[in-house]
């Protein structure tokens, strides 16, 4: 099997970066406030174009594509501030994922004819399936905007492999939990991985929790890869200590 | 609403449309209160289908009487080309032919309109579409074809209570069975977060552009209904007070919410002739009512679920 | 030659007009980011406060007419200036932190209400009534060119106006704190600034020039009436957005453009009877290619 | 002279901050550090009043200011130099300084303007200039001259150092020093850079996840582990 392979290079906010994700690996990418992190994450789903270089999945280059188009080739996404269908149900949020992978819905859904509701069908059982999974199939009616802090977090993840995505980008997803929360997150990271067969690249500034979890760390420091690395690589890294908590003063 | 059972709903609701046409015509109902009626029957096909559009979808249309000039235009002058030599039998295919034809041809400029405007929301979008509305207006204004500032005249009035009972049915039907499916869930998902709806998959530029083209296709047919109901048809009442009544509708009803909205259309239909006594009042009571409804209940009168928006 | 030359002066009295009107526009979207729908009735009421006050006054309308015509301007303009604020602090304020669409329904309910109201036998009626001319008629030929005297004020005074408001957003410490809330109303009440005191000074300076663009524009049209500012505020609305909407410049740049290409639209038969439609094309055409306008700047959107 | 308690705040259905308490007293640096998204801006938001508190006081020279909108609380003496710097980008250095002079008469506003002058020679070197075309380093001089263009008795810095070259990060803190110092200016400082932070401050809190989870001197936090795995994790 090919790896995922991102390259992109000479933008104003990451100079030169190259990335890699291996098939099935959690890679770590994390620098302090601006560094870049966010960018190349908008970059990889297509939110942003890069100046130069170019962004493969496996194999294909993606420059060019559309994030709904990344989408469906396999790109999932999560987003640093939550974004879901606020006024559509729990069950809803994740059937839009599903259901974007079928073709004809328009005059389908008009006619409702057999295969309408055949279509109707899976995919709620499918949808179901992925709200079991993460605990949410007892919510399933509820209004996503409804929903606790936490579980709208869930919900965003259990989003994600409905599009059956051979890349999960996760952007800050332990941001304002609390420490139970952000363990039982890594272990829903790690059981998705395992679960979908997906590589995982995770933005994350919990480090904690990058730490735990992640096989690989890159680290970014004002657009440009300072470290890359196992997690106690990095966190001895000299430079990596400077980004985060500033040099020792020299007349300290 | 399950699918095959929609379906036979909307039979029953044609069905009882043409049944309640043919009491009217048997006992001879009061002239008045049909006329009432079909306008209210209008209006519930206007505003389900800009509810499609402003309410499921998100976007803001202040244009929708400039779709309905196309197919009121469109439908009347092949029923007055057409119409002369038409045997009676023949007049109801006649009509529908010319609805129809209305219809397209709207949605065609719900095409020409939706394409253009997709990067544009919010007020831009509103302006925009207002903007087109005008041009359509005053395109027909000074069309000689389409009787110029006189508009046209003498148009059969084959407009009666089944015919638009039958097509608000058959609107709220479609839009509902589009909006109740899991491939409908994508116009809400569009409006309430279209990035992530891109994310996981949602093209929303089609979203986008099927919700104009839907919505501008009912509001021709109500176009040539109006047409046929009214006999007269000119420019000005097509212009952008037209547009801010239909809006009015939908979020007096509820954005997104169809039972709603379809009330308000009936209730705003109705005030004007409950309010005639206080005539020189009337508008400025509609004009305070828009006001202390964006202040008091933003969400519509008709919204009683919970809040959709977070 | 002579006729292009008369076209040319013609639009730019027309496009000062719209000018004055579109800066009203800009200035309310620069602090609120909205789109103010009852500006067009604040100019239509501009015209009618200042149609009863020159009514009010005809002793000193006969005894010195350049004062009279002055101070009926100054009233109305005033007059305006206290409306425009009222109805900010009694509509949009209420909405501070409401959807944008709200805001522009309830601004679209505001601008209905004026006019129907205005409409009622009791306020104004529905009819046209014909305005009072202010400064004395005379016609001025200037080799070959015609201008009116109402041309010449309206020209000199928008000349006046447009100085003014120059100097007070770029000079006045109240103008560097208007240029602070439009770029960053937050940043700005960490300075101290009551950023709703100068929302209100906005609204009450925007309301002010579209008082004296009623009036100049009343010169110019065969009378008044409750509708009258609906035409003029769609157009310098446009001219706004055209410029670059929140770009003081570039309303002026927009209104003086937009009055040039409607004088020279209306001078061809073929174009006249669709110049509002080639205005409207013409906002439709650079919302699509331009959003931000000729001297606007874009701003991407945050993910 | 300033007093948190028991402060809570809420964005919609997160809650930013879980009762966090901390003083401030006359004359000194307190630095609060802690990891993105810890609360360490919120807090500072909601002691300006740009954001709304659940529930909890703020009180500034024994006052309640919880409730009071940011101009008011401006006019009482406490600046606030917020994330990202926030100049107005559209006006010049003199004009963005006279914003910050807004509540001062025109003759107050120029002698305090030359004594920003004095602190940040640069400012002076730039006055003409458009503040948007300022540098990184030179936007947070200008952020930090117009805040004490309003005579603050007490400033808030909301991360002097983000997105700024290290050479100029230590200019700044050493005027941040010498605020504090010659003109008396009590200092609440927001920081990622927690040596440098500490380096110059009397004492420090900590927070994580919204809660305060150490307070105590400069030098204590700076040999205490814990501040290191507050950021790179344990």
């Amino acid at each position: 099997m090919d790896g995922v392979t991102l390259r992109f290079g000479g933008l104003m906010a990451l100079a030169g970066l190259d990335l890699r994700v291996e098939e099935g690996e959690i890679l770590g990418l994390i620098g302090p406030n601006g560094a870049g992190t966010t960018s190349a994450f908008n970059l990889v789903t297509g939110v942003y174009a890069p100046g130069e270089g170019d962004i493969r999945l496996a194999g294909q280059s993606t420059v060019g594509l559309l994030p709904h188009e990344l989408a469906s080739r396999g790109i999932a996404r999560t987003f640093q501030n939550i974004r879901l269908f606020g006024s559509l149900s729990v069950l809803d949020n994740v059937r839009v994922a599903v259901a974007s992978r079928q073709h004809g819905g328009f005059w389908n859904a008009l006619w409702r004819g057999r295969a309408f509701h055949a279509g109707e069908r899976a995919a709620e059982v499918e949808a179901m399936d992925l709200l079991s999974l993460f605990g949410l199939e007892r919510q399933s009616a509820t209004l996503a905007s409804g929903l606790p802090y936490g579980d709208q977090r869930r919900l965003e993840l259990a989003r994600a492999p409905a599009l059956r995505p051979r890349l999960l980008l996760l952007d800050a997803p332990a941001a304002g939990m609390n420490p139970t929360e952000k363990a039982a997150l890594a272990e829903l990271i790690r059981f998705i991985r395992q679960k979908f067969q997906l590589a995982v690249l995770l933005v994350e500034h919990d480090m904690p929790v990058v730490m735990g979890l992640c096989e690989r760390i890159v680290v970014l420091d004002h657009g440009v890869k300072i470290a890359e690395g196992t997690p106690a690589q990095v966190r001895v890294h000299p430079q990596v200590i400077e980004a985060y908590l500033g040099a020792e003063p020299a007349h300290a | 609403m399950s699918g095959a059972g929609g379906k036979r709903w909307l039979c029953a609701a044609v069905m009882a449309a043409l049944a309640l046409q043919w009491c009217a015509v048997r006992w001879d109902f009061n002239r008045y209160y049909l006329g009432v009626a079909v306008d209210a029957g209008i209006n519930v096909i206007l505003a389900v289908s800009l509810n499609l559009i402003n309410g499921h979808t998100g976007q803001f249309s202040l244009g929708h009487a400039g779709f309905m000039a196309v197919g009121g235009y469109t439908a009347a002058k092949l029923t007055l080309v057409l119409g002369g030599g038409c045997p009676s039998w023949a007049q109801p295919a006649l009509f529908l032919g010319g609805l129809l034809c209305g219809g397209m041809l709207a949605a065609l400029v719900g095409l020409a309109v939706g394409l253009p405007t997709l990067r544009l929301r919010g007020d831009y979008l509103a302006i925009v579409t207002l903007g087109f509305g005008e041009i359509i207006r005053v395109v027909f204004q000074n069309s000689e074809f389409f009787g110029a500032a006189t508009g046209l005249t003498g148009i059969p009035n084959w407009t009666h209570l089944g015919w638009t009972c039958g097509f608000a049915a058959l609107t709220v039907y479609a839009i509902l069975s589009v909006v109740d499916s899991t491939y409908g869930r994508g116009f809400p998902a569009v409006r309430d977060n279209e990035v992530a709806a891109a994310a996981s998959g949602i093209n929303p530029v089609r979203y986008k552009v099927s919700a104009f083209v839907v919505g501008a296709f009912f509001a021709g047919v109500a176009g040539g209904l109006y047409a046929h109901h009214k006999t007269v048809l000119n420019p000005t009442g097509f212009d952008f007070l037209k547009s801010i009544d239909i809006v009015v509708m939908v979020i007096l009803g509820g954005m997104g919410r169809t039972a709603g909205v379809v009330a308000a259309a009936v209730l705003l239909t109705l005030l004007p002739e409950l309010l005639r006594g206080f005539a020189e009042y009337r508008m400025i009571l509609y004009a305070l009512l828009i006001i202390l409804l964006m202040l008091l209940r933003p969400q519509g009168l008709f919204n009683f679920g919970p809040s959709t928006r977070a | 030659m002579t006729e292009f030359a008369q076209q040319l002066l013609n639009g730019l009295a027309l496009g000062s007009i719209y000018a004055l009107i579109a800066l009203g526009y800009t200035m309310v979207y620069g602090v609120l980011r909205f789109i103010n729908f009852a500006h067009s009735d604040v100019l239509m009421l501009g015209a009618f406060a200042a149609f009863y006050l020159a009514a009010a006054t005809p002793h000193m309308a006969a005894a010195t007419p350049l004062l009279h015509a002055g101070m009926v301007v100054l009233g109305a303009a005033l007059i305006c200036a206290v409306l425009g604020a009222l109805i900010e602090r009694l509509a949009y304020r209420p909405l501070r932190d409401r959807p944008r669409i709200t805001v522009l329904i309830t601004a679209i309910g505001v601008s209905l209400l004026i006019e129907y109201t205005c409409q009622h036998p009791a306020v104004f009626g529905a009819a046209t009534r014909s305005f009072p001319q202010l400064f004395p008629q005379h016609n001025l030929t200037l080799g070959g060119l015609t201008l009116s005297s109402n041309d010449l004020a309206v020209l000199g005074i928008t000349a006046l106006l447009l100085a003014l408001l120059w100097f007070v957003v770029q000079k006045t410490k109240l103008g560097v704190a208007m240029r602070a809330v439009a770029f960053n109303p937050q940043a700005a009440s960490l300075m101290g600034v009551d950023v709703g005191r100068i929302i209100s000074v906005t609204f009450a300076l925007g309301s002010a020039l579209a008082a004296v663009a009623g009036i100049a524009y009343a010169l110019r049209a065969p009378g008044i009436e409750p509708l009258m500012g609906v035409q003029p505020g769609i157009k310098a609305f446009i001219a706004a957005v055209l410029g670059g909407i929140g770009n003081l410049p570039g309303a002026v740049l927009g209104g003086l453009l937009l009055g040039l290409i409607e004088t020279f639209a209306g001078g061809l038969k073929q174009l006249s009877n669709y110049r509002d439609a080639i205005a409207f094309a013409l906002l439709i055409i650079i919302l699509i290619l331009r959003p931000a306008g000729l001297l606007g700047r874009e701003q991407p959107e945050k993910v | 002279m300033l007093e948190i308690k028991d402060l809570t705040v809420r964005y919609g259905a997160v809650t930013a901050l879980h009762g966090v308490s901390l003083s401030v007293k006359a004359g000194e640096i307190v630095t609060l550090l802690g990891a993105n998204g810890a609360g360490k801006t919120t807090t500072l938001r909601a002691i300006s009043g740009l954001q709304r508190a659940v529930s909890g006081t703020v009180s500034f020279e024994g006052c309640d200011i919880t409730r009071m909108p940011p101009h008011e609380i401006v006019r009482r003496g406490l600046g606030h130099v917020p994330e990202g710097r926030m100049i107005f980008a559209n006006l010049t250095v003199v004009e963005n300084l006279l914003m910050g002079a807004y509540l001062l008469g025109e003759a107050q506003a120029a002698e305090q303007r030359e004594r920003v002058f004095q602190t940040f020679p640069r400012l002076q070197e730039r006055q003409a200039q458009v503040a948007g075309t300022l540098s990184g380093g030179e936007q947070q001089m200008l952020a930090i001259g117009r805040a004490l263009m309003g005579r603050p008795k007490c400033l808030l810095l909301d991360e002097p150092s983000l997105g700024i070259a290290p050479l100029l990060v230590r200019a700044i803190f050493e005027k941040i020093v010498e605020i504090n110092h010659t003109q008396g200016i009590t200092i609440l400082l927001v920081e990622q850079n927690a040596n440098l932070a500490l380096a110059v401050a009397h004492r420090g809190c900590v927070l994580e996840t919204g809660r305060v989870v150490l307070s105590d001197d400069s030098a204590a936090l700076r040999a205490n582990p814990q501040v290191k795995s507050a950021y790179l994790g344990g």
